[in-house]
């Protein structure tokens, strides 16, 4: 990000301490990650040392410090989700993309995600995709909700 | 906007209830919380848009938060002039066009896919 | 001045003076880890905890935090307070059998088994030396980051800080004592990387940029060696 | 009666008998009885006829006709009109009643007629984002009334004289806490909404937002008023963006019409409001680290005391209630504190919103009495569990709460009596759970979400948790031995105990509440290697009964490593070398085909 958004982005949350977890949100939200430069930046800027970024950063759990995918994928693992059957869901788009929670699809396509409760508890499981909620999700249905996203499917092996 | 002083506040609202208790076109809510817009009211809202502006009823048309029975999302609640309002629920796009062709233009309500009729109870 | 009871004992002392630096002034033993005096308090490793009991209510507090305030009803050794004491020393030892002082203290306190898995972690998390970095050397280097599973302490983005003066000040404060720290990239960086992921403790005497404060030095003294598990 | 030619049933449901009918039933007796034809017709009460916005309603039998809208003067005349002269009023006719009414009335559904509302009382009638709408609901009617008619002092009286608690937990006295903030020293003051709704299972707070997000700014320029603080936050989760455009929207809404800002409503006080959007971090629910979170730092909880509303943020005094809570201090102001001690029981007052969510028929938010049982609102407004399933357990309280078992369905919802059977109300999440639930996967469910979730200050809560969570991996997966269970308790004890903030001191209940309640399952899983629930997969198998399937090949298609074969139309077969117990075939058989078999099952009483 340029310098200028950077200190624009600090401007308007006040340019001190305590507006830094809106300033991280409001470059989370553009680039979708917090990069070491962004950080430095605002740690130079508002004289904050750089550790204490990163730790703000890393203990939240809405900012990622890595580049994420095209299409960010949330599975919701709050309790009303769990005792519906979520951990199936997460265990099957995770075979399928072929990468764990937390992780990044090769092709950048897909970022695999869980959260702890998206607040729309009575349509568990929920699968959220790109901020579009999909509602009582089930095995079958995964393979069907990433294609629309442009997920490819592997033919599947000639069973005897 | 001005700013209110007490007995702006209490005018404002006196006029407001007016309007809102003397709704001269059928009413229609969407309900839209985070659950309802889950399992489609966004959907559901946009086929009464699209539906009601190729004709020329006056319907007045909003949105509210969730109605509470979210396994029954998507809802809506119609409300004629000086009847009671009707919720229906478990929609889907070509409900809601029976709906709006049965209950808004004829004024008779769909049983089939009401939920219920009336209000709740309210301390 | 505050007055209040401690272990049954009328005590007073000034205001904003904490339980735990008014059991060790009337010279009850009350264990520590990461308290220290030149340090800000903490309160994380627990086991400074007493109890307050007022009537039949009780509450367990850490003394370090806990400022002493009037009428309070203190006490530094009572067997929910002893109990709970074992149960921390304990899983400390299992996560860092290796440590001298948590050794001691399960000794000291008669915890003779451990009934969680054995571990061979190098770090209790105390934050000792974070504090140590950030409030005596000016160091800002190393901190807390993340959490629940993913709690570790180490440096911004993994990589050698630019204000690190390597004054090991970290390593003097470490409780678990094995601190000889060898970065994630030791290859590249060199041995220090002041990111206290203390893997292996080696000998000092490959840092020659670095100031040692232990004298003596309890890794020396206790070998390089690991204790076997059996030994517990 | 059954002599009689003519019944007029004079509705008698709340919001009839609020416009009063029951003196439209006196009437209606004075006026046949003047008229000479009370032998001929009869008048009787009767419950809710629906169309409950046009009452006081009464339906006439056998001729199957409603009317509305009467006056107890009208009586008279609408006697001589309709019977004696047999003249229809088209005016007050209301609707053909066809003798089955085919849609039912709001107050015949149970998932309804068990609800009372008080903070939802507006939802799914207003559109929350427009203030007029709100003010025509005698939105910020209390607000005026406050500043016309109330002292700060007198308003902190009222709060305490409702008997309100907070909703977000443990249920401290709303009122004392006002007034604890407001004699605290310092002129500068803050007061926070806490909208950090981090509960798996519970969304009240987001729905209150969502459809009545003025009600809780109103409830908050009143704190703010009775407490003396000039400057207010809301705290609110980020999973939640439309809770926070629908709030920001409403903020920047009653500052155009000077309801925050400076000299309110024309009077000398003033106030702001700001929105800080949480970044996920379950325990910024926790005062203190809610504090942190807002100022710039790690949310991490500090020692009290000193508490927030003596030294919270920046070390001013600070009052920090949750969303339900706020948003029900406008309705006590408007009503008064006597009209709000009158519901629940003799401790907890009010209503409480749940969000009734898992396993059970209706889900969804649902606002009730204090006093009502668990029973009630599981089996009457949830209907009960879908499918043949058994009642296990419900959840209440969020992950820091407890799992009560079928006896204890029976106790009343209330602070007090919740914490004595183990449970907490909480934030308001009723979970659920049938047969199919496996408590020591719940226990261990939890303890993993606290535990990634800890701040990982406090050893005993750090360690304890991921202890805890090492044990009960094991049990699940059949390794435990039963000594392991009191290694459990011993760290469950110490978490519980030894820990700094609310989260470490409750994390320990989802264990200590199953153990207490369901050990007899533990015993299953740690001396039998069973999974009762059928859900631990290390203790299970999948087999296909031959004799049942009918070799459609969905379950085929359905697996997801290929570990199912067989020609379509024979039996098929599952290859146990790779199959991962995904329960997907299970679940898509038809036929009852497939059975989860458990390792080496012992049966025993």
């Amino acid at each position: 990000m340029e310098a200028t958004q950077l200190e624009q982005i600090v401007l308007e949350n006040g340019a001190s301490r305590n507006g830094i977890i809106a300033m991280l949100q409001e470059i989370q939200s553009r680039e979708n990650y917090l990069s070491e430069d962004n950080l430095s930046y605002l740690s130079d800027r508002l004289d904050i040392p750089l550790i204490d970024l990163y730790g703000i950063a890393s203990f939240y759990k809405s900012f990622s410090m890595t580049p994420v995918g095209d299409n960010i994928i949330h599975v919701c693992l709050g309790t009303a989700c769990h005792v519906r059957g979520a951990e199936p869901i997460l265990e099957e788009i995770e075979r399928k993309l072929d990468i764990k929670a937390g992780e990044t699809t090769p092709d950048n396509k897909f970022t695999l995600k869980t959260v702890n409760c998206l607040g729309a508890c009575a349509l568990g499981p929920i699968v959220l995709i790109n901020g579009r909620y999909f509602g009582n999700t089930s095995m079958q249905k995964v393979t069907d909700i990433l294609q629309q996203y442009g997920y490819i499917a592997e033919v599947a092996p000639e069973t005897t | 906007m001005a700013k209110l002083s007490i007995e702006d506040l209490k005018n404002l609202r006196d006029t407001m209830y007016r309007k809102m208790t003397n709704e001269e076109n059928p009413k229609i809510i969407v309900h839209m919380g985070t659950c309802g817009i889950a399992s489609g009211a966004q959907e559901i809202y946009d086929t009464i848009v699209r539906e009601l502006t190729q004709e020329k009823i006056n319907v007045t048309l909003k949105t509210s938060g969730c109605a509470g029975l979210c396994s029954r999302e998507p809802m809506i609640t119609i409300q004629l002039p000086g009847k009671a309002p009707v919720k229906y629920a478990d929609l889907n796009p070509k409900k809601v066009i029976k709906i709006l062709n049965q209950h808004i233009r004829n004024g008779v309500p769909v049983a089939d896919y009401a939920l219920a009729i009336g209000s709740e109870t309210t301390y | 001045m505050i007055k209040f009871k401690l272990n049954g004992l009328e005590v007073q002392v000034e205001e904003g003076t904490t339980l735990l630096e008014a059991a060790h002034f009337y010279g009850f033993p009350v264990p520590t880890l990461c308290y220290h005096e030149g340090l800000s308090n903490w309160g994380g490793c627990r086991l400074c905890i007493v109890e307050l009991k007022q009537g039949n209510q009780s509450r367990i507090v850490s003394s370090c935090t806990y400022l002493a305030q009037n009428d309070l009803n203190v006490f530094t050794n009572s067997e929910k307070v002893v109990k709970i004491r074992k149960t921390i020393i304990e899983t400390m030892l299992a996560t860092v059998p290796t440590s001298k002082i948590v050794q001691d203290l399960a000794s000291k306190y008669g915890v003779h088994r451990v009934r969680v898995a054995v571990e061979n972690k190098d770090c209790l998390l105390c934050g000792l030396c974070t504090r140590m970095c950030i409030e005596q050397m000016d160091g800002k280097a190393i901190g807390l980051v993340g959490r629940g599973d993913s709690l570790k302490i180490t440096t911004a983005f993994d990589k050698r800080s630019d204000t690190c003066r390597l004054c090991g000040g970290c390593i003097y404060i470490c409780p678990a004592c094995q601190i000889r720290c060898i970065g994630p990239n030791i290859e590249k960086d060199g041995p220090i990387c002041n990111a206290c992921a203390n893997l292996e403790p080696p000998c000092l005497d490959q840092f020659e940029n670095m100031m040692c404060y232990m004298d003596p030095c309890v890794a020396c003294e206790i070998g390089t060696e690991k204790p076997v598990k059996s030994k517990l | 009666m059954g002599s009689k030619r003519t019944t007029i049933y004079v509705c008698m449901g709340t919001s009839c008998d609020a416009r009063k009918s029951r003196r439209l039933q006196e009437a209606f007796s004075r006026a046949l009885k003047d008229k000479g034809l009370h032998d001929e017709i009869d008048v009787s009460a009767t419950s809710c006829l629906g169309y409950c916005d046009e009452g006081p309603n009464i339906l006439i039998e056998p001729e199957n006709l409603m009317y509305h809208n009467l006056n107890e003067e009208d009586v008279p005349f609408f006697i001589e009109e309709h019977f004696i002269k047999g003249n229809r009023l088209e005016n007050y006719i209301l609707a053909p009643g066809n003798g089955e009414l085919k849609i039912p009335d709001m107050t015949d559904i149970n998932f309804f007629k068990h609800q009372r509302l008080v903070v939802l009382r507006n939802r799914g009638r207003l559109e929350p984002d427009s203030i007029d709408e709100y003010i025509a609901m005698d939105g910020y009617a209390a607000l005026s009334k406050v500043l016309e008619e109330y002292t700060p002092e007198s308003i902190i009286v009222e709060i305490i004289d409702s008997g309100l608690r907070g909703r977000g937990g443990a249920g401290f006295p709303t009122g004392r806490k006002w007034q604890i903030c407001r004699n605290a020293p310092g002129n500068e003051k803050y007061i926070v909404c806490n909208a950090d709704e981090g509960d798996p299972g519970a969304f009240m707070d987001r729905s209150i937002l969502e459809s009545d997000p003025h009600a809780v700014i109103e409830g908050m320029i009143i704190g703010a008023r009775a407490i003396g603080a000039n400057q207010g936050f809301v705290y609110i989760r980020d999973e939640y963006p439309l809770a926070v455009q629908r709030i920001k929207k409403a903020i920047q809404q009653a500052e155009d019409y000077g309801l925050l800002g400076d000299h309110i409503l024309g009077s000398d006080f003033s106030f702001t409001l700001k929105i800080v959007r949480g970044a996920g971090a379950f325990v910024c629910g926790e005062e203190t680290a809610l504090l942190a979170s807002i100022e710039g730092k790690v949310g991490r909880p500090r020692q009290r005391p000193p508490f927030p509303v003596i030294k919270g943020l920046w070390r001013k005094p600070t009052n920090i209630n949750n969303v339900e809570t706020w948003a029900n201090v406008p309705h006590i102001i408007r009503n008064g504190a006597k009209w709000f001690s009158n519901i629940g029981t003799a401790k907890s007052k009010g209503t409480k919103i749940f969000s009734l969510v898992g396993k059970v028929t209706n889900t969804g938010l649902v606002e009730v009495p204090m006093g009502i049982t668990l029973r009630e609102v599981i089996f009457d407004i949830g209907a009960g569990i879908p499918g043949d399933k058994k009642f296990k357990a419900v959840q209440i309280g969020g992950p820091s709460g407890g799992c009560l078992p079928d006896k204890m369905l029976d106790i009343p919802i209330d602070y007090d009596q919740l914490v004595q059977a183990g449970a907490m109300m909480g934030s308001g999440g009723l979970i659920v759970m049938d047969e199919t639930t496996c408590m020591v996967d719940l226990a261990k469910y939890f303890t993993k979400f606290l535990y990634e979730e800890s701040c990982g200050k406090c050893w005993s809560c750090r360690e304890g948790l991921r202890r805890m969570l090492e044990i009960l991996t094991k049990i699940t997966e059949g390794k435990a031995k039963e000594e392991d269970l009191d290694t459990l308790r011993d760290l469950a004890e110490m978490t519980k105990y030894a820990s700094m903030c609310g989260l470490g001191q409750t994390a320990a209940n989802p264990v200590l509440s199953t153990l207490k309640y369901f050990e007899k399952e533990y015993i299953l899983h740690v001396r039998y290697k069973r999974c009762p629930a059928k859900v631990c997969k290390a203790l299970i198998n999948f087999y296909v009964i031959p004799e049942r399937c009918t070799g459609c090949m969905r379950c085929v298609a359905a697996c997801p490593t290929g570990a199912i074969t067989g020609p379509r139309s024979e039996p098929h077969n599952i290859d146990q070398s790779k199959c991962i117990k995904c329960r997907a075939c299970y679940e898509i058989c038809k036929f009852n085909a497939i059975e989860d078999v458990i390792v080496d099952a012992i049966v025993i009483k």
